[in-house]
């Protein structure tokens, strides 16, 4: 079959997504059920595209309008993408089944359309090989990642929107600055070009530009304190976004903030930057723990959870070695299921219980056993135990950092998942051990869902095996740039 | 499969098969065999060890190579465990109620298993997170502060092991303990190897219970189902100690090399041994201050650690040997009395020592247990308490170490004193009324207990057993035992079937006359001197609260020394910076927000030009 | 110094970019901060063209005697197309956040709007 | 065979004789300091075989009776372990760090037979028993150590030989200052005053032994003679260089006059804790904790640490 | 088992010369014990020895006047001397009341409710005196006659309904009992600091 199908990927739930308010006359179950479709499908065209890759260990360069790059736009799936886009695409299906029963705030046709172009913009942010293309559909994230930050309509939604607007909003300018200076410095706007030309950048251009590129993109990575935003939109979004956030929406970020640092691996300058990065990630890490340690809510716990975790992720990435790099596409592969479960099945106790607050974690498991048994493995997996996935990722990552000469920042790390592991466990023992109200049954869907995520954490845990081998092809990816810089077919303008 | 695997993951097996059947009977059924599996493996692959002198097996497993490997030294410890484990596991049929605890009790016995028989230090970081996690549940089951603290110190101290081991692996590139003793040996700096060192110090300190970081002890050893703390003390604590052995294995020659020798012992060794030193003692002292039975064990138990690290410091070949001696009783001893604890709590419901009394009338069985117990651990001989613990006096001195050996006296004595406050209280004396029914042990815990006593005596009759057995670890006749009864230093002798028969010679002698008096009557509690007075079962008879209220006013400096209380302190300074902390830097505002950026931008921009 | 007079754009720009940043740093009111914004947006998007700009020379429209020698740049005037509809959309967005934030809070000052914290 | 079994019977018998003559020696020589006539020097005897022939006898329970004999058992079982002269049954396998254990697991016994009756003045006399052992456990730890390190072996016998050439051990200054600490753990071991408050007799009635009569008081009046012997015979032994005699060309002479030697630094031991015992009060029993933990403590742990030299 | 009757002499002469006495002063003769056991008159040389603890003990001093308060105690821990024992009542009012001959609150006859084996006349006996009575008691241990024991064994019951008279049927739990209220409120006492 022909490669360029891929372009489906981003063609689908475009379209898709102006097809919704056609169907809005039809109720909202038909809109759902629309929703659920269409993330089906995309999720068998990723699936595919995967397999696709993966089999033949290409990448699938899908060419614009027949213009060649570097003049043309083109999209780049390779092992990176592929793995990626199928995780979005499948977060995005599971997602779409549990706003059936998360969501009930009209009007359901336009989170449709949102929920659509969301997952539009985060496979194009992975999928696309240009870095206007970025911007573009990194807005086209942000937008409709802000519009769903406020979908509840509540004023805590409109207020964590706000803050998402204005901080994505400055991140985006200096973004759009940094991509201007590179642009004026190399004349071109296609990665695998500007990773050619990197080392004959001037010097300090190079390094506004990146740094400015970088800048704009950890807003969305959640670096810390460009990460402001991040706890207060996880927890007023609804349920199924803050999965989407935390799961891939964040991911596409540190994709490109990893894709963009490695393509000027030639620039001066860059190795402060990395630092620079590591020190963010390390602050990231312990700033993030420590304020979850104290949380009387369960989702924004689980947000700022989150946030530390995406800072080891960045941590591992700006690492600059290959074992680094393969370690943090691991944990964020590992991370994107855990958080998922968790956020799914906390956003579901919420929907259920009407509200995350700790109080109504107790007694959870003589409640909701099936729920608090998925909260307590996900939790568990966060906290870095043996036999769950996260574990596997984490020590990679950490025998990494010390490899690659960071022990205070590991030893900081570490000392930050001790203050994890504490506020998982009271989570886990207020579940358990603490007495609560009655017996509450249980969605069959959501619970499918949550037992599927919760046995792949088991399962990649205890045979993490062929997982690493994928991760391991999709670092290379990331890393390798000559690689990339390869299977790129220029057209040899400027080179 | 291979017997190694089997070995390590069969208690595992049996554990998720338990808690998923989760069927009164056969939960029960399925835990026992999984402890009971691997003791017979381990049994069973005695001969073959024998003839090889390494058992090894390895996997390539996500991306990494894990070797396990059955060697003389690592079969004495998964023996210990086998041995500890099983008569654990019988005696929960009796206390145990749930799956969960199935699970992970048998969770931890896989992790103990597991950081034997590794032989990289992956695999080993790997179990010894597992066996943290499946113990620290079950005392999270009981106990969210004692479990959270425990947890807290354990993974302080699994990290600060990682950390160790994440520096040894970017020195030397694997983790096979071959491959890091030589890179340790030929590559590793001086500060490095301080540093590693230091963390390895912390890491299996925390988990032997090592002074300052025994606090999780008292409390993680008593909040949890206490047949499972015999395994608790007896297994899970014995892996700190494998790991100060771990550290002679992979670092110890180059920290001799490194740092040197003062008089006789390794410099670096001083610190374990001294700090095993303050172990017993305080341990010792503080175990004689308890009102709670559960308490009085724990520190105990802790208390006897220190022996062995003492032996560990000293750091010949002969206090290694006597170290490991005692983890093999201490193990026994420790064990058992956990299990009779669970037997009096099983019966009684009671913990503190205020509501008990008079026991040994009602239940004989479990103070004939206790009474070997007892014995074993205040190193009366002959019994494999004594064995040992004369060993380790003997290595100790005969290195000319004499502060250490003071300690460790003062140690044998404070055994004697906690015993005999925990004799007094729970079996002598008058009885609380409500007590008077109470039954003696469940089959269950009666065999288990049995399982512990029989080895408790069989060593100190016969201590060559055990030394054929550690003498092959070091391949040579560190100490020679002439006969299965006789242990000869050279400096010193010790021959348990002489002092057996010699006692009982002298127990002889002492019935003849006893059966020549006139015959005796037994009288009751009430029928004892009072001053004259008459008394009735309704006054208290028996000193139930503060026994060693003169130790304790003796000691009240001390005492106020808490680092218990320094780390809770910690720990709650932690939390309210976290509190400020956060309330300042997502203070809401996003205009706040909005200056964070502003202000990376001005770094970016200084470091930029 | 002799500054080339294609600078004086870079410092247009850049000003623009950093008024735009002083208001959204300083101004304590919602709507001034996303004028802010705006303004920013106007500089970033003038930095675009500026970068692209080729003195003297014309619109990159394909005509009668304008070849490819004589236009300047054509890819930044495309990207800022794409910049300032994206820039439009995002402020419809945050207005239309700040509306809801105004019924529900009654006021537009950040220092008030902040129950979302710690 | 046989003669092991002739030679420890002698051992016994002449240890229990002796051992109630020391008994009566110290009720003479205490009546003499307080300037009476005191007691026959028998008189012990007479007190055990009286006690014994008690016509009615209680008990607590089997603990109660089985303390009592492990009591003596242990107590025979120590004093066989400790070299006699040249007369022998185990001292090969006489380890100092053994003998010092078998010294002290008697009062094992006595504690749990005394505590098995309930009474709450053995309890009161068993915790400053126990005390008391804690307190005087660091000099003697010390001491001990000081001696094996010296002499660098744990074997007693192989100790005595040793000082037949290198002289006494209190001629050598760091075992001088040990066999000071040792001698005044001894009074605590005696249970003489300054450091019989775990059986003050006016406050406790006698502390552990309050329930005992008849013949459980017998018992324990043998193994107090039984323990004096062992106890003043083992530090006679360690430090006073034992009883080994080679000047008679037959051997029982030998025997005989190491014996006497023997017996001559045994009562010797054993007056200096009678006149100290005379003319000194109680002390408590945080008093007596503090007392030993600080002078003896630091006197042998200085003979230790010079012995280690 | 052996002939006890052999050695019937010897252990007879032992009782003799081994007499504990309960050092438990019941009245005002307890201050003749100080100079018959100090240097004046030292009766240790007749092996005799105060001992606190009555269950090793064989004689038993009645040092004066006896109250009720007094005679329970006496009896209890007469009863918890091993056999064989001795009393010896000191002076005047154990035997008859002495200058409490009229006082509703002396007992007047103790051997109603324990057996005296040998009773010393006197306001107080001087110390010589007690020594005679003391000398007496051994030669009667010695030929046997010291049989008080034996009586109070055989005739339990007229002591028995003696002290019964005296104090009321099940006086001992009675007076135990009078004590644990107090006993419990400085219980109580205690535990509230």
């Amino acid at each position: 079959m022909n490669g360029q199908y891929a372009s489906l990927l981003i063609a689908l739930p475009l379209i898709s997504a102006f097809f919704v308010p056609l169907i809005k006359e039809l109720g909202r179950k038909a809109v759902m059920g629309y929703l659920v479709m269409i993330t089906a499908l995309q999720t068998a065209i990723a699936g595919w595209v995967a397999n696709e890759v993966y089999s033949t260990g290409k990448p699938i360069i899908v060419i614009a309008g027949g213009w060649k790059p570097p003049v043309g736009i083109n999209l780049y799936i390779g092992h990176f993408a592929a793995l990626f886009v199928l995780i979005i695409a499948v977060i995005s299906f599971f997602m779409a089944i549990f706003s059936f029963r998360a969501v009930n705030v009209e009007p359901v046709d336009k989170y449709a359309m949102l929920f659509l172009l969301l997952m539009l913009g985060a496979t194009g942010m992975i999928a696309t090989g240009d870095i206007f293309n970025l911007f573009v559909f990194m807005e086209i994230t942000a937008i409709s990642a802000y519009a769903l930050t406020a979908y509840n309509k509540t004023g805590e939604a409109a207020e964590a929107s706000m803050k998402y607007i204005v901080l994505g909003g400055i991140g985006s300018s200096f973004f759009l600055i940094g991509v201007a200076l590179i642009y004026g410095a190399t004349g071109t706007l296609n990665m695998a070009h500007l990773a050619q030309l990197a080392g004959a950048i001037d010097p300090t251009v190079a390094q506004v530009g990146l740094a400015l590129i970088i800048f704009g993109l950890a807003v969305e990575a959640e670096l810390f304190p460009l990460n402001a935003w991040a706890p207060d939109a996880y927890q007023a979004a609804p349920h199924p976004i803050t999965v989407m956030f935390s799961a891939f929406v964040v991911k596409a970020g540190l994709y490109a903030i990893g894709r963009l640092l490695y393509l000027f691996q030639g620039a001066e300058g860059w190795s402060g930057l990395l630092r620079l990065l590591v020190i963010l990630a390390t602050l990231t890490v312990i700033v993030a723990e420590l304020s979850a340690l104290r949380q009387k809510d369960a989702k924004r716990m689980i947000a700022y959870s989150s946030i530390g975790q995406v800072g080891m992720i960045a941590f591992a990435l700006a690492l600059g070695t290959q074992a680094g790099v393969s370690a943090g596409v691991f944990h964020m592969v590992n991370h994107a299921i855990v958080k998922a479960l968790l956020f799914l099945t906390v956003g579901y106790v919420g929907v259920a219980l009407g509200g995350t607050a700790i109080e109504n974690f107790q007694g959870l498991g003589k409640r909701m056993p099936l729920t608090a048994l998925t909260i307590t493995i996900g939790s568990l997996a966060t906290v870095g135990i043996p036999l769950f996935n996260i574990f596997w990722s984490k020590i990679r990552i950490l025998l990494a950092g010390v490899e690659a000469g960071y022990s205070w920042s590991v030893a900081l790390i570490l000392g930050a998942s001790v203050v994890e592991a504490v506020y998982y466990f009271r989570l886990v023992h207020t579940m358990w051990f603490v007495e609560g109200g009655g017996r509450i049954r249980e969605n069959f869907a959501i619970g499918v869902i949550a037992i599927f995520l919760a046995a792949l954490i088991i399962v990649i845990g205890v045979y993490p095996n062929d997982v690493w081998t994928i991760v391991q092809k999709a670092g290379q990816d990331l890393f390798n740039v000559a690689n990339y810089i390869k299977n790129v077919p220029l057209m040899g303008v400027g080179a | 499969m291979n017997e190694l695997l089997i070995i390590i993951f069969a208690p595992l097996l049996g554990g998720v098969l338990a808690w998923a059947l989760n069927v009164r009977g056969i939960r029960e059924l399925l835990g026992v065999a999984g402890a009971a599996v691997p003791l017979a493996y381990l049994v069973k692959l005695y001969s073959e060890l024998d003839a090889s002198g390494q058992l090894s097996h390895s996997i390539d497993f996500a991306g990494f190579t894990f070797s396990f490997s059955l060697t003389h030294l690592t079969w004495v410890f998964a023996m210990i465990a086998g041995v500890v484990g099983l008569a654990s596991t019988i005696a929960m049929v009796s206390t145990s109620r749930d799956g969960y605890e199935w699970l992970f009790a048998l969770m931890s016995l896989t992790g103990a298993y597991g950081v034997f028989l590794s032989f990289d230090l992956l695999g080993f970081f790997i179990f010894w997170e597992l066996m943290t996690v499946g113990s620290f549940m079950m005392v999270l089951k009981y106990s969210r502060s004692a479990g959270l603290k425990y947890f807290v110190l354990s993974v302080v101290g699994a990290f600060a092991m990682f950390l160790a081991i994440a520096k040894i692996y970017a020195l030397s590139g694997s983790f096979a303990f071959p491959d890091v003793a030589n890179a340790v040996y030929y590559a590793m700096g001086r500060g490095d190897l301080a540093l590693v060192f230091g963390l390895f110090l912390v890491a299996f300190g925390v988990k032997a219970g090592m002074f300052p970081l025994h606090v999780w002890a008292p409390d993680a050893y008593s909040e949890t189902n206490q047949s499972y703390t015999a395994m608790f003390s007896g297994v899970l604590s014995k892996t700190g100690v494998y790991g100060f052995i771990l550290i002679y294995m992979l670092i110890g020659y180059r920290l001799m090399v490194e740092f040197g020798a003062f008089r006789s012992a390794p410099k670096f060794g001083y610190i374990i041994a001294f700090l095993g030193g303050l172990t017993i003692i305080v341990g010792g002292l503080l175990a004689a201050l308890q009102e709670d039975i559960r308490k009085l064990f724990a520190y105990s138990s802790i208390s006897q650690i220190g022996y062995i690290l003492v032996a560990f410091g000293v750091g010949t070949s002969l206090s290694i040997e006597a170290g490991i001696y005692h983890a093999i009783s201490h193990a026994l001893f420790k064990g058992l009395f956990f299990l009779i604890v669970a037997t009096i709590i099983y019966r009684t419901g009671k913990t503190t020592f205020a509501d008990m009394g008079g026991l040994a009338e009602k239940m004989p069985f479990t103070f004939a247990m206790a009474f070997v117990a007892i014995l074993s651990l205040a190193g009366i001989p002959p019994m494999a308490g004594f064995v040992s613990k004369w060993l380790i006096f003997e290595a100790v001195i005969s290195q000319n170490l004499p502060i250490l050996g003071g300690m460790v006296f003062f140690g044998s004595a404070i055994g004697f004193v906690y015993l005999i406050r925990f004799t007094y209280a729970v079996w002598f004396g008058q009885r609380p009324t409500d007590l008077d029914d109470t039954k003696d042990a469940p089959l269950p815990l009666a065999v288990a207990m049995a399982i512990l006593a029989i080895p408790n005596i069989v060593f100190g009759i016969a201590p060559g057993l055990v030394v054929k057995e550690l003498n092959k670890i070091f391949g040579g006749e560190i100490v020679t035992s002439p006969t299965l009864w006789e242990l000869n230093l050279g400096f010193g002798r010790y021959n348990g079937l002489l002092i057996l028969v010699w006692l009982i010679v002298g127990l002889l002698i002492a019935a003849v006359i006893y059966f020549l008096g006139a015959p005796v009557r037994k009288v009751p509690v009430t029928d004892t001197y009072q001053s004259g007075n008459p008394v009735t079962m309704e006054y208290n008879l028996t000193i139930r609260r503060n026994f060693f209220l003169p130790l304790k006013e003796a000691l009240a400096f001390w005492l106020r020394i808490s680092f218990d209380k320094l780390y809770r302190d910690i720990g709650a300074w932690v939390e309210d910076f976290a509190e400020v902390m956060r309330n300042y830097v997502y203070n809401g505002n996003v205009q706040s927000y909005a200056w964070y950026l502003a202000l990376i931008l001005l770094i970016l921009a200084m470091w930029g030009v | 110094m002799n500054v080339p007079d294609i600078s004086i754009y870079y410092f247009g720009a850049i000003a623009l970019v950093l008024i735009g940043l002083y208001a959204a740093l300083v101004k304590k009111n919602l709507l001034k901060i996303l004028i802010g914004l705006s303004i920013m947006e106007t500089g970033v998007n003038l930095l675009l063209i500026s970068i692209g700009y080729v003195s003297g020379k014309s619109a990159p429209i394909l005509s009668e005697g304008v070849g490819p020698t004589q236009a300047v740049d054509p890819i930044p005037q495309a990207l800022v197309l794409t910049a300032i509809v994206i820039g439009v959309a995002t402020t419809a967005m945050a207005l239309s956040a700040v509306v809801l934030i105004y019924e529900k809070y009654r006021t537009l000052n950040v220092e008030e709007i902040r129950r979302l914290r710690g | 065979m046989i003669e092991t079994a002739l030679k420890a019977l002698f051992i016994l018998l002449y240890a229990t004789f002796v051992g109630f003559m020391f008994m009566g020696i110290i009720r003479i020589v205490t009546a003499r300091i307080h300037r009476r006539v005191g007691p026959p020097i028998y008189q012990p005897i007479l007190d055990t075989i009286k006690l014994l022939s008690k016509k009615s006898n209680i008990t607590h329970g089997l603990i109660y009776d089985f303390g009592i004999l492990y009591a003596v058992g242990a107590t025979i079982l120590a004093v066989m372990f400790i070299p006699l002269g040249s007369i022998g049954v185990l001292r090969a396998y006489g380890d100092l760090i053994l003998i010092t254990f078998l010294l002290e697991i008697p009062m094992l016994g006595i504690m749990f037979a005394a505590m098995s009756s309930g009474n709450p003045y053995a309890g009161i006399g068993a915790q400053r028993a126990l005390l008391t052992l804690l307190a005087i456990q660091v000099p003697l730890g010390f001491a001990i150590v000081a001696l094996a390190e010296f002499y660098g072996t744990f074997s007693t016998y192989e100790i005595v030989m040793a000082q037949q050439t290198m002289g006494w051990s209190i001629f050598h200054f760091p075992l001088l200052l040990a066999a000071i600490a040792y001698d005044l753990v001894l009074q605590a071991m005696f249970g003489k005053e300054p450091f019989d408050i775990m059986i003050a007799p006016g406050e406790i009635s006698l502390g552990p032994m309050v329930e005992f009569g008849g013949k459980h008081m017998g018992l324990l009046q043998i193994q107090h003679a039984i323990a004096l012997f062992a106890e003043t015979l083992f530090f006679a032994n360690i430090f006073l260089g034992g009883g080994v005699v080679t000047a008679f060309s037959s051997s029982i002479l030998n025997t005989i006059a190491g014996l006497a030697v023997l017996l001559v630094k045994q009562v010797a031991v054993l007056l200096i804790a009678t006149f100290m015992g005379a003319i000194f009060p109680r002390f408590t029993i945080d008093q007596a904790a503090k007392f030993y933990w600080k002078w003896p403590t630091i006197i042998a742990a200085l003979g230790a640490v010079l012995a280690s030299l | 088992m052996v002939d006890w009757r052999l050695y019937e002499p010897l252990i007879n002469f032992a009782r003799k010369r081994s007499m504990w006495i309960v050092a438990f002063c019941t009245g005002c003769g307890g201050i003749e014990m100080p100079p018959l056991m100090t240097s004046r008159y030292d009766l240790e040389r007749f092996g005799m020895m105060p001992n606190p603890a009555p269950r090793m003990a064989d004689l038993f001093l009645i040092t004066g006047y006896v109250t009720p308060k007094t005679l329970k105690r006496i009896i209890i821990t007469y009863e918890m001397q091993p056999d064989p024992k001795y009393v010896l009542a000191h002076g005047s009012c154990p035997l008859n009341g002495g200058i409490y001959w009229d006082a509703y609150n002396a007992i007047k006859h103790l051997d109603k409710y324990i057996p005296v084996d040998v009773a010393i006349a006197g306001c107080m006996p001087r110390p010589e005196a007690v020594m005679d009575g003391i000398k007496k008691i051994m030669d009667l241990i010695e030929t046997g006659k010291a049989d008080g024991w034996k009586r109070y064994k055989e005739n339990y019951e007229y002591y028995k309904k003696n002290q019964d008279e005296l104090f009321g049927e099940g006086w001992r739990e009675k007076t135990a009992r009078r004590w644990i209220p107090w006993l419990m409120g400085r219980e109580k006492k205690r535990e509230e600091e």
